[in-house]
């Protein structure tokens, strides 16, 4: 979970939303005097419950519905200046359900914007293929038709569409949605490993906070009304939520669900307790330790016991107790350290490699206190900010 | 030639009003094939597109046979009717029935088959009979559809009855052929026009029908 | 039999055609009015999804002229037109009208919100939007309603006969009663039947070969709306 | 191809070729292949228009020149112009037609073969009322309540028909039904006795087949009527009008009986119905 | 979450599935050999990838799908043997968008049963007006047509019109998975209660693993091509997945779901470092504690604080660090507490009563033991049971 660690990087605002309200023609305040500064170079949700607006303030970037009040700056320009098309073209769109033409191959859907600009049928074909790559898809697709394609991988495709023309924008409004959770969890790493690879600007809608959390370096949760009721950083949001509203909305295990973006690495690790499968006598003894983790000839965990039921040169790797999950420090969050040890029958997680080799053990307890630190250090760059 | 003037006076000759060529009269033998014609057509194509939708088979049959009755020249048939079976309502309902039946036909099936299915699944897991759950459960849903089909049949059957009049029965066809032959624009015009309003009163009628019949809830508001 | 296949197929000189002749006579008088009503259709379609009031006025003007028995129309364009092609195909392409104007605009309109969306986001005008999207997803309805009107139209065309041999095959109807021979009357019902199944049939194939994009299997479902009103 | 491929072309007759039309009767389209035959044995060109309709509108058309050529009925076609004449002989007809005729067109010379509307009932009538081929169409005068009559529309109106037969034979007949002009509906209709009474014409093979009987006509209401070529003033040649001539010359009942026989009871095609009379005649 | 707390109560086996293969005409086989017991008056979840053949299953067992091979018995008896159609009324069935009768309003949809069981009028209607409302649908809405309901709301109907007969067996395929997770926690919950309230035996189909661990008391993992891969309470599934694919399915975080299974009634709290607003300097001195939990007058939370930072008889409660979420012992499971300590800045998780008093605070090192000694436990049962 590469994202999982990932920080806001603090970059420029490239959209501006500056006090927008949105009425429709039937009266209804869709967005209600809305601002917000939305990063350059990095995904901003928008999540809410249905119907506060998160379709409509998306759908004002682009110039698909006008603002009543308001205006929009993009990059600094207000986006009343452009002509229309041009805008939308600067700006990739992807929608649940995809809304890919029916009626047009795979390769010629995502390669409809670069027709449109003008590019050779070639080059548009080439460009296409290289993007199907890029989202994931089998280039052998490339002469389909959308109704043969998976619900994931059309989605894959509206992506790609998206990214045709290499525009610096990309909205998405509850593009994975419709799909599965299985293939959802795919399409979501796939779009985290796609921006940081291209590093293009995301406004993504979803009505799902998990999804939210998982994919944003900022949220913003809107509430009935098109109010904006917490625009944060996800880690912030789980520790602070503004107010009930927003807490409620956020569901149970904030705690745990935190620790995704604290680090493991700099937990101290210890290799008192880890022991070969041919362990001397001694070795079995010496660690002082309540549990044992037994490692196979190559160092791969093989399991827990009591010091007390082994024997030196007769360890039976089947009568050990599971070592449950381990976990790679450095790669997984604190959460999956936590998972680990509460897991494990010991209350130790075991710590591998990238190779699976054991590198340490780590106490439940050891766990607690860095999450402790975690949390101090935070209160402390709080203070710092303040 | 003005055929708004053909109208008003054909329409303002009283002699139009009365006796067997009257309008009063021709109208009611027009209505009466109309009837007779959409009740025959609905009765063969109503069950079997019923039990063809509600069972999905017998689709790509169902179109044939209805390509092929859309395809026969009703004035053909009329004409070969005739000298098969001689003078008669029979060889005029035939040709009428038979280009009735496959709007009928078609939408019905087709109807059945827009149904949702999953409330007939859950009717199904109800335990209800399948004559049930096609009259209770699809019947109604489908029927919007099933009387639009029943309103194309009955439009085209109220302007083809007019053939009647070629093999000398009555109706408002009677005024066109007759009319046409005496090259009288008046009553050709006059005979349009109330085959004009016929249709459109029979639009009304399937309209309140639609209204009265069809339950709010699948006519959404 | 042979002999009942000669008189089947020997034509009275007086419809100045051979059979295959007949046909080709029937099949011009019969699509070019659907192609004309087509001609007309798609504009008028496109004002009716544009305004969406002007839909049920249309469908009642439309199914007003279509309820106007064929004779009617000829006798009031026979000033006008002649004793000619023109004057039978001209309430053809009228009552084609009233299958073809509903067929486009469900078709234009079951192109979903999100494609539209979609195409939009993209930066495409109406006009493009039009032809490149709606019009093209639209073309399986347009066919369905196509297949109906063809198909009605090489019905209707006999009717012809009544103003003096317009009416292709319909004319056998007439010289087997003058002349007595019922068999002409069969040629005609059926010659027409079977021209109107295979011109049907081709029309699904055209239709194949334009949408390879469609499921084959569901298709059904999804066409049902398209058919409510081709069905008309 | 037929003059159907120049469909918007009024004036189909200018210029060289003659078009030859016809009503949409059998005898009709026979005699008009008489004549286009007869003018093409004298090199002229000719086109058909056959099956046009009833007089109402072939006399239309060849009034706006889109025919040049019609077999006509001399009684009919003045009863069609001037209802009120009561001619006493052909010539008579002649010159009463010529008053009322289209400056544009004129009349040949009429043939001796005649085919006129009739009252004729079927057998079962005939039977039931004792009418024989002797009996008067008066003779219908106190039973006409009871008896169905069919003709062709125009037959309802015109004065040569329900109109002439209510006021010169006092007729009035329990009901009219509109049928085809002595064509096969009207035919079956009597024979089937869905109508009793029906206006056939003489020249009709069925009458003797079905055993129908013909109702004299003593006060000649429904006229003289020869077969007459009707044509377009300057628009045949001398030959053409000759050529026509000389077949009316040759045309007799007789002869047009047996024509009309080969046509709708052998079922031979009226084209070669037509060079084969033509022929025999001598006219070719 | 009441029912996190269930345990399997181990009554009778109601529908028992022996061997069942169902192969369609086309020679898909949906189901290979298929044995199963469905326990009496609980609720058994299918749960598997798309595709495994769990709405087969399903409808096998009210015959809407007629096995290829095996038999069902239904309290001992071959549901071959009964008329199809009583077989089916005495079974409720739900499946997505609900399947409700469109034509037919609210109260007729619930009242069909029973009117086709011959029930008068009146009192199918009665029947379903009080079904509405232990469905928790508001009895206003009985007139109205399923379309002017919303998703939730018709779902709620379909659960209604299948408990209108009293049917012992309630058969649900993916009931819930068409409406957005909010409403789907509410309609999750609604069934949990429903289902205690009545004790019915209900079937129930879903892809979503989360769903299948929150509502089954037995849980049924299928695999591609209609194969059973571990079918076990949710708390061993989750300690104890029987290969990859079930670990895999499972998805991360098992060690903190499983919690979910584990009561904090038991855990030791301690009311040594709570002191009230108005503590005295001894009391503040007293609990030699890192940190102190200051309660108000009522006793309920308001924050921690280091003993040092604090006044006597100046404690200011805006000084105070957030107490965090506290969690209810005996109600709450051990996933909560944990959560809760370690969401708290102390790593200690504040108790309360159900009125939100504190009734003692527990360090995150006691819950991690709690959690070993309640794994330990369930070896122990395994060792029982085994
Ligand atoms: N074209 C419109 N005319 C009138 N009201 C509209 C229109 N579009 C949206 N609304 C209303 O505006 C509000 C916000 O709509 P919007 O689609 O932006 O919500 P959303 O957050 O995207 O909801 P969802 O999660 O259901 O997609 C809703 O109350 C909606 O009913
Ligand atoms: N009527 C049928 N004819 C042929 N194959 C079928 C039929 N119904 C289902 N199948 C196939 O049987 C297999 C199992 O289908 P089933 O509907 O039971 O799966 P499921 O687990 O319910 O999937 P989902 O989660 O997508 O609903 C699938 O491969 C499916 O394609
Ligand atoms: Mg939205
Ligand atoms: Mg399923």
């Amino acid at each position: 979970m590469a994202n999982s660690l990932r920080t806001p990087e603090g970059p420029g605002v490239l959209i501006r939303i500056e006090s927008v309200t949105k009425r429709y023609p039937d009266g209804t305040v869709a967005v209600d005097r809305l601002s917000m500064e939305i990063p350059d170079r990095s995904i901003t949700v928008l999540v809410g419950p249905s119907g506060c607006g998160k379709t409509t303030t998306l759908r004002m970037i682009n110039r698909m519905v006008e603002p009543s009040e308001g205006t929009i700056l993009l990059d600094g320009e207000d986006i009343q200046r452009q002509p229309v098309t041009t805008l939308r073209r600067s700006m990739g769109y992807v929608i649940q359900n995809a809304g890919l033409f029916q009626h047009r191959t795979i390769v010629d859907n995502i390669a409809t914007v670069p027709r449109m600009l003008g590019w050779g049928k070639q080059k548009a074909r080439a460009r296409a293929a290289e993007l199907m790559e890029r989202v994931g898809l089998d280039t052998a697709l490339a002469k389909r038709y959308p109704y043969q394609l998976s619900g994931g991988q059309q989605q894959r495709v509206g992506v790609a569409r998206a990214l045709a023309a290499d525009p610096p924008v990309l909205l998405m409004d509850e593009p994975f949605s419709a799909v599965d959770p299985v293939v959802r969890k795919g399409l979501q790493d796939e779009l985290l490993r796609i921006q940081e690879e291209l590093g293009k600007t995301i406004v993504f809608v979803t009505h799902d906070i998990d999804e939210a959390i998982k994919l944003g370096t900022m949220v913003a949760v809107l509430r009935t009304g098109g109010h904006l009721a917490q625009y944060a950083p996800p880690s912030e949001l789980l520790s602070s939520p503004a107010d009930a509203f927003v807490e409620d909305f956020l569901g149970g295990d904030r705690g745990i669900r935190r620790l995704s973006f604290f680090p493991s690495g700099r937990l101290e690790l210890t290799t008192g307790p880890v022991i070969p499968l041919d362990a001397t006598a001694e070795q079995i003894a010496a660690p002082d330790a309540l549990w044992l983790l037994v490692t196979d000839a190559d160092g791969r965990p093989l399991g827990w016991s009591e010091p007390g039921d082994l024997a030196a040169g007769d360890i039976r790797p089947d009568r050990l107790l599971s070592h449950g999950r381990p976990f790679v420090p450095g790669t997984d969050s604190l959460r999956v350290a936590l998972d680990c040890a509460v897991l494990s029958p010991t209350g130790w997680a075991v710590a591998v490699d990238t190779d699976g080799r054991v590198t340490g053990v780590v106490s439940q307890q050891t766990i607690g206190e860095a999450i402790r630190s975690a949390h101090a250090a935070g209160r402390d760059d709080e203070k710092v900010a303040g | 030639m003005n055929v708004l003037n053909f109208v008003n006076s054909f329409f303002s000759d009283s002699a139009h009003w009365h006796g067997y060529d009257g309008i009063p009269a021709r109208l009611g033998e027009h209505v009466r094939y109309t009837l007779q014609a959409l009740l025959l057509a609905a009765a063969i194509g109503l069950p079997i597109g019923l039990v063809t939708g509600h069972y999905g088979r017998g689709g790509n049959a169902l179109s044939l046979v209805a390509t092929a009755g859309r395809a026969l020249p009703s004035f053909g048939l009329l004409v070969l009717m005739t000298t098969l079976l001689g003078f008669g309502m029979l060889p005029v309902m035939i040709p009428l029935v038979i280009l009735a039946v496959p709007p009928i036909l078609v939408t019905t099936y087709e109807a059945m088959r827009s149904v949702d299915p999953s409330p007939v699944d859950a009717a199904r897991g109800m335990g209800m009979h399948e004559s049930r759950i096609l009259f209770q459960v699809e019947l109604p849903v489908a029927l919007p559809l099933i009387l639009s089909g029943l309103r194309s049949a009955a439009i085209q059957i109220v302007s083809t009855a007019t053939i009647a009049a070629y093999v000398s029965l009555g109706g408002l066809g009677r005024y066109i052929v007759d009319g046409l032959y005496q090259r009288n624009y008046e009553k050709v015009v006059g005979g349009a026009t109330l085959v004009a309003v016929l249709a459109l009163v029979t639009l009304a009628l399937f309209w309140a029908v639609a209204r009265t019949a069809v339950s709010p809830g699948v006519r959404r508001r | 039999m042979s002999g009942f296949l000669h008189d089947f197929f020997d034509i009275p000189s007086d419809l100045q055609h051979s059979w295959l002749g007949l046909i080709g006579l029937h099949l011009r008088e019969a699509l070019l009015p659907v192609a004309a009503g087509l001609l007309l259709a798609l504009p008028i379609a496109q004002l009716c999804v544009r305004f969406r009031w002007l839909y049920p006025p249309v469908l009642g003007v439309t199914t007003v002229l279509y309820a106007i028995p064929s004779l009617a129309f000829f006798v009031v364009l026979i000033d006008y037109t002649g004793q000619t092609e023109l004057t039978v195909m001209i309430p053809l392409a009228v009552y084609s009208l009233v299958v073809l104007v509903p067929a486009i605009v469900d078709g234009v309109r079951s192109v979903s919100e999100e494609t539209l969306a979609a195409a939009t986001a993209m930066g495409f005008g109406p006009v493009r939007r039009y032809f490149q999207v709606q019009l093209p997803i639209a073309v399986p309805a347009i066919i369905a309603g196509l297949r109906v009107a063809t198909v009605s139209s090489i019905s209707l065309v006999s009717v012809g006969m009544l103003i003096g041999n317009q009416g292709a095959l319909g004319n056998l109807l007439h010289d087997a009663q003058i002349y007595n021979r019922p068999e002409l009357t069969w040629n005609s019902v059926i010659t027409t039947a079977l021209l109107a199944i295979l011109v049907d049939a081709l029309l699904v194939l055209v239709r194949v070969l334009l949408t390879p994009w469609m499921p084959s299997g569901t298709a059904r479902r999804k066409q049902a709306p398209a058919l409510e009103d081709a069905a008309r | 191809g037929g003059t159907s491929d120049d469909p918007l072309k009024g004036g189909g007759a200018k210029g060289d070729t003659v078009v030859v039309g016809s009503n949409n009767f059998a005898e009709s389209i026979l005699l008009a292949d008489i004549y286009g035959e007869a003018l093409k044995a004298k090199g002229i060109k000719v086109t058909y228009k056959p099956n046009i309709g009833s007089r109402e509108t072939t006399y239309g058309l060849m009034k706006n020149g889109t025919i040049t050529v019609l077999p006509e009925y001399n009684g009919s076609l003045l009863a069609y112009l001037d209802a009120k004449a009561k001619p006493k002989t052909v010539e008579e007809t002649t010159t009463a037609i010529d008053a009322k005729l289209d400056s544009k067109l004129e009349l040949l010379k009429p043939s001796a073969a005649q085919n006129k509307d009739s009252v004729t009932v079927n057998a079962e009538t005939a039977k039931k009322y004792k009418l024989t081929s002797d009996s008067s169409i008066a003779d219908l005068k106190d039973v006409a309540k009871d008896l169905d009559f069919g003709g062709s529309p125009e037959f309802q109106t015109r004065h040569q028909g329900l109109a002439g037969l209510k006021s010169v034979y006092g007729l009035e007949f329990k009901s009219f039904k509109s049928l085809d002009a002595g064509g096969p509906l009207t035919q079956t209709a009597l024979k089937k006795n869905t109508v009793q009474a029906a206006d056939l014409f003489t020249t009709d093979p069925t009458i003797t087949r079905d055993k129908f009987v013909v109702l004299k006509d003593p006060e000649n209401l429904f006229g003289f009527q020869n077969v007459q070529p009707l044509v377009r003033k300057g628009e045949l040649s001398k030959e053409g009008a000759a050529a026509l001539d000389a077949v009316s010359a040759k045309l007799d009942t007789k002869a047009l009986l047996d024509l009309d026989a080969q046509v709708q009871l052998e079922k031979k095609d009226p084209l070669d119905v037509a060079k084969a009379w033509l022929k025999s005649a001598g006219l070719v």
